[in-house]
């Protein structure tokens, strides 16, 4: 019922733009605030479509869904978490997928944040991830599969420090507990005890931080999740293979879970981003249709 | 990863020396611990008749341009581990500390590696090593013993000379121009459109009588854009000064506040009219990114500047800025070193100063001999980075099929620099 | 959620509604959610940061606890210091004193920066751009063709010793389409980037808020 | 004086950290550390720093009731709400060897459902001027702006499967042409762009830190005197 209600909604909303087209053109444009009015419908009806639509992994997206299935079981991740809720609709499902596997794995995950906000975004996404029954059938513990450190201040400086020592950053994990008593973080000294490391960033610090420290100078090897506004940025750097892949906004989200075989949150918003996408362009055409007609008037 | 540093690969395989060390231990730890003549119960297997075949060439050498902690062990690999009969499951090396001949077992590492890394040594100690072969079944071969080796500390890492090198030429040039601007030798400077802009801008706000608005940006003064933004500031405060017209500078981090007081003031003395300068209008919002946009909206409605300045690090709030900029009618100056946030500078303000724009713009503004002797060594800089992508892209076109790399890059500034008996 | 609270949720929800009142117009509701965002945040930064630098960092570090084995490190005094100083500027007669912190930060940041920025924004990009021409598939040779050419017109562009004439000039023009390129990729990323958080507010507002809603009332 | 120790400090801080990257180890590596430290430290009092001014300055609002006071008062409240519930957990954290941040505690009840919805939603608006902006302020003016327009079409199209279903479906092509354009395009001309701007920066970068730190550039102690 309301799939049906939220296509025939969507048709209208359609065939309504035919009018702001008009208007647009004979010289009187639409106000912001019906814009507003389109933004939200093409952003809020497709979520109560049921609609799947057909996701391609890009090859970018499989390069680090490689990089990580091909990690032994046991082996150290350090999941770096630099954003906060604004982003989570980005992240988060990145996140929660990466915790999936890392647990059906039976990977190690020690977690840390750069930004104050980033270590409770894991925490969400662990509770999450343990929801899942094949996560459950592993049964992860925490301090021994994975653990928080918390966040610590000094952006950059942060990872800079970690070079000779992550205890000198981080004395104690979010709970308290002393570095050494807690058993996933035995033997781990520095980065050289860190199989790979996974970023999810919404800005600075984030992953340009991490690869110009943990990548550049202490070899780590790293794979990213970010924000859709950041990843044009970190291109450079896959490209320079100075990471091994990325993961780019909510279709990031939607490849990565598609890729891991984990449907979630990033697959069913991906039709509401795809008809967000759909109205930004038909916008920016009506907007220039009207200004060429308006030029070419005045030329003519 | 292969091209990246030298350092690097041997961390990795370090890291792999370590996991084999665990799995290697989990699997035969019971066997170790008994005699290396253990006896064989199961004897159906041809390979379990004697030890392997040892590895050769055992070689220990001092990690390179460390703090003295750490010795790099290498060999060739056992005949047995390649093409002999036994299959060699991997090797395991012992220590001893110089003049003890008691060597103990430090770690293993699988078959078909030929190095291990050992690190936590004592800085100034000598030691030796031995490096045994072994098969699954715990048949292990004669150790084969290292020349002695001392650890010592390097104080320079000559692995980053090239790097060391061409910092002091793009430096140097850096340097040398700021010399000669100095010593008041003109430099020419290409025209940035949106600077040409700045002071008719300041002149149209005092003829309508509204204030200025100058955002440096979100990030904090650790950040060379904000630095950059200041400069800026400072010559359009001075001029506003003169102009006795009004200049609102909200920031996002306390740090900035503090910094764009010191360089308002100080343009407003420089300028002679320091009873004019209010302090109050040049404070911190908050450090929330939306709070503090909000309320730079805020006072954008409120006050209806006609010159708006967008010049430091944004992000997010760009759009809202320049959106709201527009709705008020204001002539808005932007630049940013920040790409995400360049597209919506560019489509919404009147002047945008793209990226490096905004460096050149703040030397250009205040002519400073400073800044526009930095101007010229970059373009030195620039000049050797446009060569080394022609000239690299071509070599690496005619030459191998893997292309240059960083590797090369070191490979041969290496080589320049042994030929001069440096780098041991 | 597991332990959702519903007040929870319903205020989360009315300051989410409260917020996006600011689209129709700028009115009190909007300011008041404002203003309490503000406060709300100030404040949490700051608890953030006392508990994480410190407390975590500073105190643990100069008295540890007992039975950690670690020894007082005396250093951090100098970092507490360098604090104070800078809380110096909410002292009129004193606040020059707020300048050395203010160094500091600014000179470790110039020379952290200096070499970070030189080695994997400069050194390491131009080094990976020396990639043979020519390669396997038609579309990845154009490709590396693309980025030499893109590279080395671009910097052209942010080249200021030299008026852009002649082939210099169009070389710098070729520069900008490429950034305009550049550009355009980033408008499309970002565009993506926002509707995708306002997916996430609206699907909280229909689900978790709806339900709470009617499970309140 | 004023002047000089806050360049001398400046320096010093800066040699540290340039010159460590290239003598690792002993002395400057420990003075590094210890320097990185003191910066975790200090940000932590900046913070406090800005805190304060914004009390201050809501305090003189309310005080000297200029307009708008009223909102001072809600800013302060807020404030020292989420301060006494966050210090109240943190002190609980601290006695009772836990985490500040677990469920049930008082600050992540106020993250949870004051601070996070309130920040989301602030950035979730900007979707909504993106799409106003492009109605009225993306406009291909000249070439570059068409370039820049164009470029956008294809990668949001790309990005997403929007046309690549409808263009598979009628048969036009077999594979996904938009995501292999958008691939394409962020791989090679938005890399070659990016670098530029990237090798420019970081040139720019280069040599005002290295200013900063011999002392030439001084504006952050106050201008050039």
């Amino acid at each position: 019922m309301g799939n049906t209600l939220a296509i025939i909604g969507m048709a209208l909303l359609g065939l309504s733009l035919i009018y702001v087209l008009y208007r647009t053109i004979i010289g009187n444009p639409v106000s912001r605030r019906v814009v507003f009015v389109y933004v939200a419908f093409a952003a809020g009806l497709p979520l109560f479509m049921d609609l799947l639509p057909p996701v391609h992994v890009t090859p970018d997206v499989q390069a680090l869904v490689d990089a990580l299935e091909e990690l032994p079981p046991n082996s150290k991740i350090l999941a770096a978490f630099d954003y906060d809720p604004p982003s989570a609709p980005e992240l988060q499902p990145m996140a929660e997928a990466f915790f999936k596997m890392a647990f059906k794995n039976d990977l190690d995950v020690i977690v840390m944040g750069l930004w104050p906000q980033g270590p409770q975004q894991a925490d969400q996404a662990i509770a999450a991830a343990l929801l899942d029954p094949d996560v459950q059938a592993m049964n992860p513990q925490y301090g021994i599969d994975y653990v928080n450190l918390g966040f610590q201040s000094g952006n950059e400086f942060v990872i800079q420090r970690m070079g000779s020592g992550f205890k000198a950053m981080f004395s104690r994990d979010q709970r308290q507990t002393p570095y050494d008593s807690i058993p996933v973080l035995q033997n781990i000294v520095n980065f050289s005890n860190i199989d790979f490391v996974m970023n999810f960033s919404a800005g600075k610090p984030g992953t340009v931080e991490w690869v110009q420290f943990a990548v550049d100078r202490f070899g780590a090897t790293l794979g990213a999740g970010n924000t859709a506004v950041q990843a044009p940025q970190i291109y450079p750097y896959l490209r320079a293979n100075q990471m091994v892949g990325l993961l780019g906004g909510m279709s990031g989200a939607a490849e990565f879970e598609k890729a891991l075989g984990m449907p979630g949150a990033g697959s069913t918003m991906l039709l509401s981003q795809i008809s967000t996408h759909a109205i930004v362009i038909l916008f920016i055409i009506i907007g220039n249709t009207a200004y060429f007609r308006t030029r070419k008037r005045k030329n003519g | 990863m292969s091209r990246l540093s030298r350092l690097s690969i041997s961390r990795k395989t370090f890291l792999t020396s370590l996991l084999s060390l665990l799995v290697f231990a989990a699997y035969s730890a019971p066997l170790l611990a008994q005699d290396s003549d253990i006896s064989v119960t199961d004897s159906t297997s041809a390979e379990l008749e004697g030890a392997p075949a040892a590895p050769t060439n055992v070689l220990a050498v001092d990690h390179k341009y460390d703090i003295g902690e750490a010795v790099d062990v290498s060999w060739d690999l056992s005949f047995d581990d390649t093409a002999g009969m036994r299959n060699v499951a991997g090797y395991i090396i012992y220590r001893s500390v110089a003049g003890s001949a008691e060597f103990d077992s430090i770690g293993a590492v699988f078959s078909l590696t030929s190095s291990f890394a050992d690190i936590g040594l004592t800085r100034g100690e000598t030691y030796q090593y031995s490096v045994s072969s072994y098969t699954l079944s715990g048949q292990v071969s004669e150790p084969i013993v290292s020349a002695e080796v001392t650890t010592e500390r390097e104080w320079f890492d000559w692995d980053e000379v090239w790097v060391f090198i061409l910092l002091v030429l793009i430096g140097g040039s850096v340097m040398y121009f700021i010399y000669h601007a100095r010593k008041g030798k003109q430099m020419f400077l290409r025209k940035i459109a949106g600077l040409q802009a700045v002071e008719e801008a300041i002149g149209r706000a005092t003829e309508m009588g509204r204030p200025i608005l100058f955002i440096p940006g979100i990030h904090d003064m650790d950040d060379v854009q904000t630095i950059a933004g200041m400069t800026i500031l400072a010559k359009v405060a001075k001029q506003v000064a003169e102009y006795e017209s009004r200049i609102f500078v909200p920031t996002r981090a306390s740090l900035a506040m503090t910094a764009a007081r010191e360089t308002v003031r100080e343009a407003y003395m420089t300028a002679g009219r320091v009873d004019a300068y209010r302090a109050d209008d040049i404070y911190y919002v908050t450090d929330e990114q939306f709070g503090y946009v909000a309320a730079v909206n805020g006072i954008m409605t409120r006050d209806k500047p006609a010159t708006c300045f967008y010049l430091g690090a944004f992000f997010a709030e760009s759009l809202i800025l320049a959106e709201t900029g527009n709705s008020i009618g204001a002539i808005q100056i932007a630049g940013t070193a920040q790409p995400a946030q360049l597209p919506f500078f560019v489509a919404a303000c009147d002047y945008t100063l793209i990226g490096e724009e905004l460096f050149a713009a703040s030397a250009y503004l205040s002519g400073e001999a400073k800044q526009l002797g930095s101007l010229k060594g970059q373009d030195v800089g620039k000049v050797i980075a446009m060569a080394a992508v022609l000239i690299g892209a071509v070599l690496a076109t005619l030459g191998s099929e893997e292309g240059m790399n960083i590797e090369t890059f070191r490979g041969a500034f290496h080589g320049i620099w042994s030929v001069f008996g440096g780098g041991q | 959620m597991a332990d959702a609270s519903p007040i929870g949720i319903f205020i989360a929800g009315v300051l989410t509604l409260g917020i996006f009142s600011f689209l129709y117009k700028d009115n009190p509701v909007y300011k008041v959610c404002e203003a309490i965002f503000i406060g709300v945040s100030a404040a949490y930064w700051a608890v953030e940061y006392f508990y994480s630098a410190l407390y975590k960092k500073f105190w643990l570090g100069v008295i540890p606890p007992e039975g950690s084995g670690a020894d007082p490190d005396m250093w951090l005094w100098g970092g507490a210091i360098l604090g104070v100083l800078m809380l110096c500027r909410m002292i009129p007669k004193i606040n020059w004193l707020s300048r050395w912190p203010l160094a500091f930060i600014v000179g470790a940041t110039a020379g952290l920066y200096m070499m970070t920025f030189f080695v994997s924004n400069a050194m390491n990009q131009i080094a990976s751009t020396m990639q043979p021409l020519i390669q396997d598939t038609f579309l990845a040779t154009l490709g590396s063709f693309t980025v030499a050419i893109g590279t080395v017109t671009g910097l052209i562009y942010f080249f200021f010793s030299k008026e852009h004439k002649g082939i210099f000039g169009g070389a710098a023009k070729v520069g900008i389409w490429f950034l305009m390129v550049t550009f355009g990729a980033s408008f499309g990323y970002t565009v993506m980037s926002r509707m995708s958080l306002l997916i996430g507010r609206l699907d909280f507002l229909f689900s978790s808020w709806a339900t709470n809603f009617g499970q309140m009332f | 004086m004023k002047r000089e120790i806050p360049l001398i400090i400046t320096s010093i801080a800066g040699i540290v950290f340039a010159v460590s990257y290239f003598i690792p180890h002993y002395p400057f590596g420990k003075a590094e550390n210890i320097f990185g430290d003191w910066i975790s430290i200090v940000s932590a009092f900046a913070i406090w720093l800005g805190m304060l001014n914004l009390g201050e300055v809501s305090l003189r609002k309310i005080i000297r009731k200029t307009e708008g006071w009223q909102l001072g008062v809600i800013v302060l409240v807020s404030m020292l709400v989420m301060l006494i519930i966050g210090f109240s957990s943190v002190f609980n954290a601290i006695s009772s060897g836990t985490s500040h941040m677990a469920p049930g505690t008082g600050l992540k009840w106020m993250y949870d459902y004051t601070f996070s919805p309130l920040s989301a939603t602030m950035f979730s608006m900007l979707a909504f001027f993106v799409a106003s902006a492009s109605y009225r302020a993306f406009r291909a003016r000249s070439l570059e702006a068409t370039l820049l327009l164009v470029t956008a079409f294809f990668v949001m199209v790309g990005r997403v499967p929007l046309l690549d279903p409808i263009v598979n479906a009628l048969g036009i092509t077999d594979f996904p042409f938009f995501s292999a354009v958008a691939d394409w395009i962020m791989t090679y001309p938005n890399s070659a762009g990016q670098r530029a701007i990237m090798i420019g920066i970081a040139l720019g970068i280069t040599s005002s830190s290295l200013r900063i730190i011999l002392g030439i550039e001084r504006s952050h102690v106050g201008g050039d005197a």
